[in-house]
């Protein structure tokens, strides 16, 4: 598909960093978890995951994420999507734990909403650097008990997800739904190895994305070839075991990179 | 099994240069889902990051991609080679490229220590300033590249063509009196996709290769052209995604088919393409491929 | 109303040569379907009945077609002109074509006293042995051309011309300097389809040219280089069949477009493309077509 | 499409000249007067009238169909379709009167066909050089009363359709389809125009066809501009007033051929 012109029509500042982007297009067989190909006109285009049916929450890191989070009401962008597999679907009377790092909580928030709708029993962990940097944690709370860490203790526990993990029953869930920045994620995945729970949980990975569309192969991780765009960005526990996952990357040019 | 340039293909679906190619992982995963060979994503001298994106998009009819050859060079790619030879039991190809003959050498010669089993010049890709489709519209330059690189190594070389020339034979013509050994037809057709709501050209790079269905006409009368005119084989490629387009190809002159942009909904497009042209094979009494290899030559 | 080379056009969707140009009836019913102008079948020196058939037939993406020139000869077409233009009040361009410069000019005098409002020399048919693309791939002979028709008529000269060369700007600048008022981009890309049921190449030419929407991205391409480097009018064709793709190849450089295959489903084609090219315009706040001609090559 | 590869599974020779070829391939959602392009592969492609739901009937007049004509079981033919538009569908309790001159009963058949199973009232005028160039008489018979006119009277009346319909009240019918030689359906056409009923009668037009799609404009009519292969090849006698019908046609090349 050719990208689609998509306008916005609301934006939210969530922290100093993020803002959240409402389009006048609404993606409705979005399951959460899929993403977009965002393409700043004249810039660049970059990959990402819908937090609402018609909205995207973009984190200024670079280049193209300052232009579009210095874009208002009426500005347009041209998206494609939504694109890979998202999060497997729980159902009622599952119990599900959410674990989400910084703009991680992107993906997971749509699954809250979901979960809350069915009248799933959630237990959420969301982590930030600070309090300003945590995103969408009423929609956690609606959807259930929520527990937070920062790194300085601007709120919650101070320290990682991690830590509050160790003091959790992670055998309990049925569903382990996981994103953040890799390193994080790695630490939740070697946790729940641990405890080989891991073929429960689910991580959503970034990689560097050219087509996003599962042709050129940027985006395969080792030893499976598997393609983050396309078998992705979602992917079970089990399929992570022995791979690159949490150890490298690949930049643009297909050099590794560590994590 | 097929044998093109003495090598041996576990069955006539290669998979085409730039697709999947870019980890020794990801080539072995289309091994499994049926590749009869692989070649890789095309590799030069220099670590290149290529194009910006957007690099690919879905059109109507096809694709339409601006990668811009991004590589991490010969020196950070040959343990990818390495990896795939060491899992797989396919004939791995070794697409590389480079501005000038010298550097054609340099690469090859650099990826040498991986073994692999052949090398495909790419001197067609639209895309690439200074390389690709620049040099391989020039007979003389490709037929230059191919002896150069013909003396070098001593696995086969295959030769990539463009069809963005006036007379794809006469390049194709070149690369065999250079002493290349097969030749590849064809790359992407230059092209270009504008978004009517902005009037930006939607490629990072404004402009880039068609690929996919769109494109599969135009690759059988390449294939056609080159089969009436050249003595060494020509593999297929262009917008095959069902066996029925590889036999095409293959009625037209080819002596093997790669597939490149039908990865995008499954990798078993080459088990189901290389299954089809057997069972065709079998309902029409072939004793194998080579029967129906430029057939539609023989139908007038 | 848009103006091209000094011809009022009523909109700037052109019925495109040989599509439902055979008859002057068949042309007023495409006036009255909606197209701005109308480009006649294209006319030779004498009565050509074509290539045999299959003369056209629809792909997965697109259409391939050798008809083969068929036409009357400019003595039995004259009459077809002068009907439409008794009939409509747009422009007729009359499409030519032969095998030399002095062939060229016996049929534009032949066809002149219907009073055409301009001429467009097909050098770019792409199966047509000695006449078309054999022409048109040739700067030189482009240009000779060009000019001999340019000094032999005293209305606009349109030069068409061939996607199926190396560098289209070289031949768009050849019939510049032979004087052209605009060129036509672009004819059909070389191709060809077999059955794999038979292994017989399906058009009774063996092989034909591409078109409809697998062409488009190649078309725009074209275009855009022609935009960059050529002063005069670009006229754009290829894969139109909605307004959006009109705008696009508006975008990358055409003054107007022409409209070919997609007459297949209905003639009202030309209405639909007319009337959304109009509504974007309203909605952009554009004066005219005029602000959105070229405009790609501004966005940076 | 592209040609569909159709093998010959029977033959049934109608006339001296004339056979049916039965497909391995029905055309299920053809409409009677629907056309098919027939590809005889290295000699030509020719339009056929479906005369079944999965045969065409040819009639030997020259190179391609000499051709077909000698097929037999176990051959194969490219086949595109169907094509065109048919006829307008009779219903239960309307009165139709069919007339044929020749193999231009193929399209009238199935016709006739339909028309016996929903149970119309149908007359038929048949009408042929000799008794042995009669083609599917018992379709018609079947579907009502037959009138079968030959030109030396080998069988029925000795003369023309036209002498039959003469004799009769063609007013009292709802619907009149007509299909054969061009002069023979224009006798028709000015005998029911004469009695201005020619806008309840159907005409099955030959014209020459290259591309069959409704592209090239090979086949179209005067003064309308319409395809005889897309927007016919069947026309009500009102589309046909003061046409070229009955005049004249166009060869290969344009010019045009007086009927
Ligand atoms: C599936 C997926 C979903 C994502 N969802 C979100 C989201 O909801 N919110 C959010 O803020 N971020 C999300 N990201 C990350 C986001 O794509 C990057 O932050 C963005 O691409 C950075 O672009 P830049 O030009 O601003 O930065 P640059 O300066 O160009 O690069 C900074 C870093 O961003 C990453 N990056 C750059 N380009 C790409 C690309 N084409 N593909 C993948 N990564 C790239 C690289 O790691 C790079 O090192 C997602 C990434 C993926 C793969
Ligand atoms: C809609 C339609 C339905 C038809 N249905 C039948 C049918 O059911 N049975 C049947 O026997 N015939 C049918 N015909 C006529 C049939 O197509 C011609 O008899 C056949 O094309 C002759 O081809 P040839 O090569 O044998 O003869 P040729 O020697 O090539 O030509 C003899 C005559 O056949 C006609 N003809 C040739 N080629 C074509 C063409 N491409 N398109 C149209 N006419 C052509 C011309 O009038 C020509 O003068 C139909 C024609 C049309 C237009
Ligand atoms: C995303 C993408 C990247 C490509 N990269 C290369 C490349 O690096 N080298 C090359 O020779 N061809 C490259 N090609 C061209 C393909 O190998 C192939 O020739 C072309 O896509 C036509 O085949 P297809 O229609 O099956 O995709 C690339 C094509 C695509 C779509
Ligand atoms: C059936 C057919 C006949 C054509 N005949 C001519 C012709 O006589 N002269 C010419 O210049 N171009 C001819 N063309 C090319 C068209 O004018 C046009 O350039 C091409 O089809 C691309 O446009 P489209 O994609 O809208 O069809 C023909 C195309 C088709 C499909
Ligand atoms: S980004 Fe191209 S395959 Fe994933
Ligand atoms: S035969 Fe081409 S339009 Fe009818």
């Amino acid at each position: 598909m050719r990208p689609i012109d998509t306008r916005i029509i609301r934006t939210i500042q969530e922290t100093p960093s993020t803002r959240t982007f409402f389009f006048d297009v609404s993606f409705d067989d979005a399951q959460p978890g899929q993403f977009v190909m965002v393409w700043a006109r004249g810039v660049d285009e970059v990959p990402m995951t819908l937090s609402y049916i018609n909205a995207i929450t973009v984190q200024k890191v670079g280049d193209c994420t300052s232009h579009i989070v210095a874009l208002s009401e009426g500005d347009s962008l041209g998206i494609r999507g939504p694109l890979g597999n998202g999060f497997t679907m729980p159902e009622k009377d599952e119990r599900i734990l959410f674990v989400a790092g910084g703009v991680g909580s992107a993906p997971l928030a749509p699954l809250a909403d979901r979960a809350t709708s069915i009248g799933a029993s959630v237990v959420s962990v969301l982590g930030a650097r600070n309090s300003d940097e945590l995103i969408f944690e009423e929609r956690f709370s609606q959807a259930g008990e929520v527990y937070v860490t920062t790194d300085d203790g601007s709120s919650g526990r101070c320290g990682f997800v991690t830590d509050q993990l160790l003091d959790m029953d992670v055998a309990m869930f049925d569903h382990i739904y996981v994103c953040g920045p890799e390193i994080m994620m790695y630490k939740v995945f070697e946790n729940l190895r641990d405890k080989q729970v891991h073929g429960r949980a689910e991580f959503s990975l970034h990689r560097y994305f050219k087509c996003g569309i599962g042709v050129c192969g940027a985006c395969c991780m080792d030893p499976t070839g598997l393609r983050v765009c396309k078998d992705g960005p979602v992917f079970n526990g089990l399929q992570l075991e022995s791979s690159e996952f949490g150890k490298y990357k690949r930049s643009a040019c297909g050099q590794k990179i560590s994590i | 099994m097929v044998n093109v340039t003495g090598l041996d293909l576990k069955n006539p679906t290669i998979l085409a240069a730039g697709i999947m190619g870019t980890t020794g992982a990801a080539m072995i995963r289309m091994v499994k889902a049926g590749a009869g060979a692989v070649v890789t994503k095309s590799i030069g001298p220099e670590p290149k990051i290529g194009h910006s994106n957007p690099s690919m998009i879905q059109l109507d009819c096809g694709y339409i991609n601006a990668m811009g050859l991004p590589n991490p060079s010969y020196a950070d790619f040959v343990d990818e080679i390495r990896i795939v030879k060491e899992a797989v039991d396919v004939p791995v190809i070794a697409s590389i490229f480079g501005g000038d003959a010298t550097e054609f050498v340099q690469v090859a010669e650099g990826l040498g220590s991986a073994d692999p089993d052949a090398f495909e010049l790419n001197v067609s890709c639209p895309h690439a300033d200074g390389y690709g489709a620049t040099i391989g519209s020039d007979p003389a330059l490709v037929e230059d590249i191919t002896r150069t690189v013909r003396d070098a190594v001593d696995v086969p070389v295959w030769v990539k063509l463009t069809p963005n020339v006036t007379d794809i034979v006469d390049i194709g013509k070149a690369a065999q009196r250079g002493g290349a050994d097969a030749v590849v037809a064809i790359n992407t057709v230059r092209a270009m996709a504008i978004d009517v709501a902005s009037g930006y050209p939607i490629l990072g790079n404004r402009f880039g290769g068609l690929s996919g269905a769109a494109i599969r006409p135009i690759a059988v009368k390449c294939i056609y052209d080159l089969y009436q005119a050249l003595d060494i084989p020509i593999i297929g490629v262009g917008g095959v995604s069902t066996w029925q387009d590889s036999v095409e190809l293959i009625m037209a002159g080819a002596s093997a088919v790669q597939i490149g942009s039908a990865v995008v909904d499954s990798p078993y497009v080459f088990r189901h393409v290389s299954n089809g042209i057997e069972r065709y094979l079998d309902e029409k009494d072939h004793a194998g491929i080579e029967d129906i290899i430029g057939i539609a030559h023989e139908m007038i």
